[in-house]
């Protein structure tokens, strides 16, 4: 272990090399029009580990891991395998090589079911004749395996939620017999049960002699089935080979941002009684997706609902914020209801939604990241009707500064930003709109953790300022640390409500897991 | 306006130089051109095909031939574009008569004599001779004929198969044929449009013979259409009544001589008109006279004649038929 | 461990609603369709009585929908992909012209009419494939890849046959594809055929998922490993094969072979596929429900025919229909699946 | 508190690469059209010399464009959004018949031939509104509602009509649209005046971004507040407002109103927006490359005729130029963005 600082250049050396490598990416280089990407670049994985590839949001983790599965070409580099280079055109060869991935972005087919969607690409099928007993089969074995029988392999994957979707792709993966499976972030929209799902599998695997790359923000996941780390940063291997042992996870930051991070929530500093109640709902109700769903937001106060995947949070905010129409109940912002079933009238009410899927329903992909961040209010901006794009990248450029967005040139295609850039240009939306109620879903999916505990702070303090905010996270540590008052829902009902002090993890994973038996 | 009537024999598809002496002799260069709906039919284009043929007999003539289309606007422009090159004459079949009157006269203005053709200008300064197929007197003709055939049964069930409802032309042949029936007192019992395509002759024929279980004559506006009449008549295997065509194509004259298939007649709607135009038009350029005619100058208006073909008079016209 | 293999978490919709292929949600979106036909139907029958519901009349509404059916399925394809094929009708204009070249005509008088046959087949496929390669590989837009081809194709039919319209003399062929085959003409049977092995292809083969994928997701599918490029030339080529069996069925229509065969079919097609409810961007594709809204339009047509309509009050008719028969259908589309 | 504030980012927010609207990425993607129109135009001249390069022939070419060019303005609207309008040229035929019935010209002798031209426009927004009130509020695709409502809009037409040619009477409304200001064509500068007001709209003001960002991402356009359904409304307004203004130059140009009018300019049109640049998927659209579309076209057309082509080699030809000049454009727009 070399204790490095920020100006070292030299790039620590866990392990030395050892002798029996399955796969080595050597000064691996990607540029893009207008941007490099990755600047040398060398990666480690031994047969049977769990190689963790750590870097901040933008680092180059997904473009190393698509250079490798074949979706880029590397502008220079070689990868070895097994001590042979071998050469990676597209997809197919890399599947051909064993080595399977997971991508960042959910990359399923809705129309197509469950166990259509896993065998893509390589269906099982006699003379072409797809064998659909055979398929359904062995998809089955695949989500049992992943510990989730009763997803069905004949549903729509359009049917299920981000995580179901999530799921699917690992069993693809899995079906692929692969000797490297590439795993890019795959907690993000899982919750804590399922994460730990996720961790029996990937040790089934590495016990069969697979090798795991794992890319993960939440260290404390990497603490639990990391063997081995690599760092990257700015394009760049900045550590490799780390023991996950042996290194500090003080010292993992530091590699990744070159700089030390207190990684705290944020201090509460209580909500007065007398602050006026913001955003009051009562009785909402959402057909047979959840309903009785009540709660009162103060001025400064952050609400967190917690609860399992598919518990109901998202359409609980989704309807708050008209974008589905309540079977009952009402939504009273500042005192006044709101018009049910109308985003127009929940956003003139200085209402925000930052979405659970942020390509889907967030994002102009094609679009610059300035026009992204105002699409709420350019209208606002402009005058009679007239656009002021001056003013517009004028207040996106503030946010980016402000939410440290890499690159921070507000002019560019938010395509080309990394996954969790695009996060935080979809927060500094409603940041720029300057809302009374801010309705957060996962709003750190993503983001590494030097910007998430930014992000922490950023919404205390716009709670400071009088916002009254509400917050689903699957991470219950997330919710307990940030909120105020946590609400636990469990199949679409409130089952739990209290100070966030008054409760920790197990007590909320015991409620929910009540719910959900009962 | 007043009519000629030519015998067609002077039309011939690979015309030979019948008119008066003199006039074929080759004189001043003219350059002449030619504008015409898309040949989207083989009467359309042998319209097409006979012009061209014709100014290529004359070694003084040189064709300038537009982009067939049936867009007004895009025909419009073409003339423009004639007009701009300053051609010497202008042969024109509009797509629509109305819509293309004023940039004819535009070219009339422009000293370009302009030669209307089938489809009449709503101006009579548009043009400095017209050449007109008699659509109405087409109508009048095969209504004729089935009342010969059928004037003695009241009750007798005529169909008929019309062309581009939509189209002017399409509506003066229907009101002849309407007229001439009322006279010995048949209506039309049932009439469906195709589009002056086999596929369309072939789809609305097979869609009338079902819903006419009985039919007594049939009148098909065009022949081109008829070979997917034909083949829906076949198809059907219907053989009560008898059909007259229209256009007067070989293939049709063939049949009649053949006697082979329900068709007895065909009333004939000359495809030689933009020959004639062209020939028409070289003469106005050369200041020569017409023909026979003894008058000075290409006369004003003419309107060819659209006789019936049956079984007794097909050999005659067998020359003149266009291949579809 | 994990609590959610307790209790099926609600994201994993049940079971339950599933029957076996024909029955399941998407027979539920072709229900709306069922019902829109029946509707139709017995306005035919109300309007026309015994001559609308005569077994002959329903024969000849199936012949006419053979010909735009056998290219609407060819087409489900390539929309079910994404794509879209303009070119279809021009294609079928070619292939007739090129099947009854007096050359071919000749050497299918020497030696068998299924010669014609072939060279429709042949040149149908061509240029489909030649599509299919400016769109994969040339990355030409479908629109206007096939536009070009629109043009072209009716081009090169009408310089190939001068224009004339080309009887077909070859007796053998014109036998075939006018008999019936225990009372159903030929014709029908071939759309039938098509039609099933259509549904075949796309509901029960590796080819049929790959093109719902690609229509669905095309990266995705691209980095599962399908070959994208190469699918899409083939699922061009298959619309063009499509339109060569067209052109042959048109041929034993009419026999005749002309440049203005299959004009304006692109648009009859396309709209019997997109009513039938295979989406116009890809990812859903039904052959039921093609097959079903080539019939509509038939019928409609067969109905106002009856009826002695005008073609103008046909079009205002047909312009109301179609909007009420896609309402329907989405009435029923949307309740067989969520928000 | 965090502990992060210490360290300012590293590369503060440049903009380096931006320059002013025109020359930035678009005009990059432009400049392949503008290449293939300069190529054209070279060929015009190479085989028509002066009777290409005549100030005469290039008015020939802009008045003819103007019509269709309209059109393709509106359209690119509908397009940009993500939907289609297949009725534009069925609505022009529609509203050249309404403004030229005995009643509409009778009032307009009587009172102003503005008349008409308020005639043409009220009629044409009003399908166009009808359109958009499916296909917003009745949830039909858009090619299925504007395609009834391309058969609509022509059955009434001929109804309207009675299939008669409907000559305008009214000396100062043709008058006005046969006029030359400043040499230039009246129809030419309403083009042009159209095509600067669309850039604008589309470009500068908040109509034109939100159309933008629904064709780019429907859902999250809702999600932030856009009015989706009224503005998707109004967008198929806007397209029947252009046929409606392309009606009214029609009518100046032909002086004659008739069904017929504006048959198949669907095609002609969106393969001009198509070529120009937009994307038919939506969320891309750029006026300038729609006004470069609909000259390629009618350039290529005017050449044509120069070279006394015949129809077929025209078809033929065409076709392959629209894909060449789709292939050169397509080298810069690729150039112009990251992979
Ligand atoms: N197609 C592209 N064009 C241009 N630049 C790109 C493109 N794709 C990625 N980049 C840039 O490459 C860099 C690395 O991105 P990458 O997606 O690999 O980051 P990451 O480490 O996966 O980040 P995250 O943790 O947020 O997912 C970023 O600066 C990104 O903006
Ligand atoms: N498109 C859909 N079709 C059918 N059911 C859906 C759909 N989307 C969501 N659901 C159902 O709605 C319920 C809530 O789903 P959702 O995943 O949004 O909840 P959540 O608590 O926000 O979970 P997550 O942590 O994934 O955000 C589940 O029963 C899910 O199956
Ligand atoms: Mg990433
Ligand atoms: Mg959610």
């Amino acid at each position: 272990m070399v204790d490095v600082d920020r100006d070292d250049a030299e790039t620590p050396e866990g392990t030395g090399a050892p002798a029996n490598l399955l796969l080595r990416m050597e000064g691996i280089v990607k540029h893009f029009p207008g941007a490099k990407a990755l600047d040398g670049v060398d990666l480690d994985v031994l047969p049977g580990e769990v190689h963790c590839l750590l870097g901040q949001n933008g680092a180059g983790k997904s473009t190393l891991i698509k250079v490798l599965s074949g979706a880029h070409q590397p502008t220079s580099g070689r990868i070895l395998l097994d001590d042979a280079e071998i050469a990676i055109p597209h997809p197919v060869a890399a599947l051909n090589h064993g080595i399977a991935t997971i991508y960042q972005e959910l990359d399923v087919v809705d129309g197509l079911t469950v166990a259509e969607n896993i065998y893509l690409g390589h269906e099982l099928d006699r003379g072409g004749f797809t064998q659909r007993r055979a398929a359904t089969r062995r998809a089955r074995d695949l989500l049992r395996r992943l510990g989730h029988p009763e997803i069905s392999p004949h549903t729509e994957v359009g049917q299920l939620s981000a995580a179901g979707k999530q799921i699917v792709s690992m069993a693809r993966a899995l079906s692929h017999d692969a000797r490297v499976i590439v795993m890019d972030e795959p907690s993000a929209v899982l919750d804590s049960g399922e994460v730990e799902n996720l961790f029996r599998v990937v040790e089934g695997l590495t016990a069969q002699g697979v090798a795991v790359v794992y890319i993960s923000h939440r260290l404390e996941e990497i603490r639990r089935i990391g063997d081995r780390i690599t760092v990257l940063k700015d394009g760049r291997t900045v550590g490799r080979n780390l023991a996950v042992a042996a290194t500090p996870t003080k010292e993992l930051i530091k590699l990744m941002t070159g700089r030390t991070v207190e990684f705290a929530f944020p201090e509460r500093p209580g909500v007065p009684d007398d602050a006026p109640v913001v955003l009051e709902v009562s009785d909402l109700a959402l057909g047979s997706t959840f309903s009785d769903v009540s709660l009162e937001v103060r001025a400064g106060e952050i609400v967190g609902l917690a609860g399992l995947v598919g518990s109901g949070r998202s359409e609980i905010l989704e309807t708050i914020y008209g974008a589905r129409r309540a079977t009952s109940g009402h939504v009273r912002v500042g005192g006044r209801a709101l018009r049910p079933g109308s985003v127009p009238a929940a956003v003139a009410a200085n209402i925000g939604l930052a979405p659970e899927e942020r390509k889907s329903q967030g994002l102009l992909l094609d679009e610059p990241v300035f026009k992204n961040i105002t699409l709420s209010t350019f209208a606002r901006t402009a005058k009679g009707g007239w656009l002021d794009e001056r003013a517009e990248r004028r207040a996106a450029s503030e946010q980016a500064v402000a939410l440290d967005l890499r690159p921070p040139q507000v002019g560019r295609a938010i395509r080309t930003l990394s996954g969790g850039n695009q996060q935080k240009a979809l927060l500094a939306r409603w940041l720029v709109h300057g809302c009374e109620v801010l309705l957060l879903d996962e709003p750190t999916r993503g983001v590494d953790v030097g910007a998430r505990s930014e992000i922490y702070a950023l919404v205390r303090s716009l709670a400071d300022a009088g916002t009254a905010v509400v917050v689903v996270s699957s991470e219950i540590p997330e919710v307990l640390g940030l909120a105020d008052q946590v609400l636990v829902v469990s199949e679409g009902q409130v089952v739990h409500r209290g100070p966030a002090q008054d409760i920790d993890e197990h007590a909320v994973l015991d409620l929910v897991m009540e719910g959900s038996a009962a | 306006g007043c009519t000629s009537n030519e015998p067609p024999e002077e039309e011939n598809t690979a015309p030979a130089p019948v008119a008066a002496e003199g006039n074929d002799e080759p004189g001043e260069d003219v350059v002449i051109g030619f504008s015409a709906p898309a040949a989207d039919h083989g009467w359309m284009g042998a319209i097409t095909q006979t012009a061209v043929d014709t100014a290529e007999q004359y070694p003084d003539v040189t064709l300038r031939q537009a982009e067939a289309t049936n867009d007004v606007n895009v025909q419009i422009s073409h003339i423009e574009q004639f007009i701009n090159d300053e051609v010497d004459a202008i042969v024109l079949l509009p797509f629509d008569g109305a819509a293309l009157t004023e940039v004819a006269t535009k070219a009339m203005e422009a000293g370009i004599p302009v030669i209307n053709v089938d489809r009449e200008f709503s101006s009579p300064f548009a043009a400095r001779a017209t050449i007109l197929g008699d659509n109405y007197g087409m109508g009048v003709s095969a209504g004729t004929y089935i009342c010969e055939q059928l004037g003695d049964n009241p009750d007798a069930v005529v169909a008929e198969i019309q062309g581009i409802e939509a189209l002017p032309l399409t509506q003066d042949r229907s009101q002849g044929f309407a007229d001439a029936l009322a006279d010995c007192g048949l209506d039309v019992d049932a009439q469906v449009a195709a589009d002056f395509t086999i596929q369309g002759g072939e789809t609305a024929t097979s869609n009338l013979l079902q819903a006419e279980p009985q039919i007594d004559a049939i009148w098909n506006h065009d022949d081109d259409q008829g070979v997917g009449v034909l083949a829906a008549i076949e198809n059907a295997g219907r053989d009560e009544f008898f059909m007259v065509g229209g256009a007067g194509s070989l293939d049709v004259m063939e049949h009649i001589q053949a006697g082979d298939t329900p068709l007895e007649a065909t009333v004939i709607y000359p495809s030689t008109q933009a020959a004639d135009g062209i020939k028409m038009a070289r003469l106005v350029v050369q200041n020569k006279n017409m023909g026979d005619l003894v008058s000075a100058g290409v006369p004003r208006t003419t309107q060819l004649y659209a006789p019936v073909v049956t079984a007794d008079n097909v050999e005659e016209y067998l020359p003149i038929g266009f291949e579809s | 461990m994990s609590g959610t293999t307790a209790a099926p978490p609600a994201d994993a919709p049940s079971d339950a609603p599933r029957r076996s292929g024909w029955l399941s949600g998407p027979a539920v979106r072709n229900l709306g369709l069922v019902i829109a036909l029946a509707l139709i139907c017995v306005a035919g029958v109300i309007t026309g009585g015994e001559r609308f519901a005569d077994i002959d009349n329903v024969l000849t509404i199936l012949r006419l929908a053979s010909v735009t059916g056998v290219l609407a399925i060819g087409m489900t394809f390539v929309i079910t992909s994404g794509g879209i094929d303009l070119s279809v009708g021009s294609v079928l204009g070619l292939t007739t012209v090129w099947a009854t070249t007096v050359a071919t005509q000749t050497m299918a008088e020497d030696i068998h009419w299924v010669l014609m046959v072939f060279t429709a087949l042949v040149v149908g496929t061509a240029a489909g494939l030649v599509n299919g390669a400016l769109i994969a590989y040339g990355r030409v837009v479908p629109f206007i890849a096939t536009l070009a081809m629109l043009a072209a194709a009716r081009g090169l039919a009408e310089m190939i046959s001068d224009r004339q319209t080309q009887q077909v003399d070859v007796a053998g062929f014109t036998d075939f594809f006018r008999a019936d085959w225990i009372g159903v003409p030929v014709l029908v049977w071939i759309f039938a055929l098509v039609s099933v092995a259509g549904w075949v292809l796309l509901n029960r083969t590796t080819f049929g998922r790959r093109t719902v994928a690609i229509g669905g997701n095309e990266e995705a599918s691209r980095l599962a490993g399908i070959k994208v490029k190469r699918h899409t030339l083939y699922l061009y080529g298959l619309a063009g094969l499509a339109a060569g069996i067209g052109g042959v069925m048109m041929l034993g229509r009419t026999t005749a072979g002309t440049s203005t065969n299959g004009v304006l079919y692109e648009l009859d097609v396309i709209a019997a596929v997109v009513v039938g409810g295979t989406l116009l961007v890809g990812g859903r594709g039904t052959i039921v429900g093609t097959v079903l809204g080539v019939l509509i339009f038939n019928t409609l047509n067969n109905i106002f025919v009856i009826n002695n309509m005008s073609t103008s009050a046909q079009n205002v008719a047909k312009g109301l229909i179609i909007v009420v028969a896609v309402l329907i259908q989405q009435r029923f589309a949307n309740r067989s699946r969520s928000t």
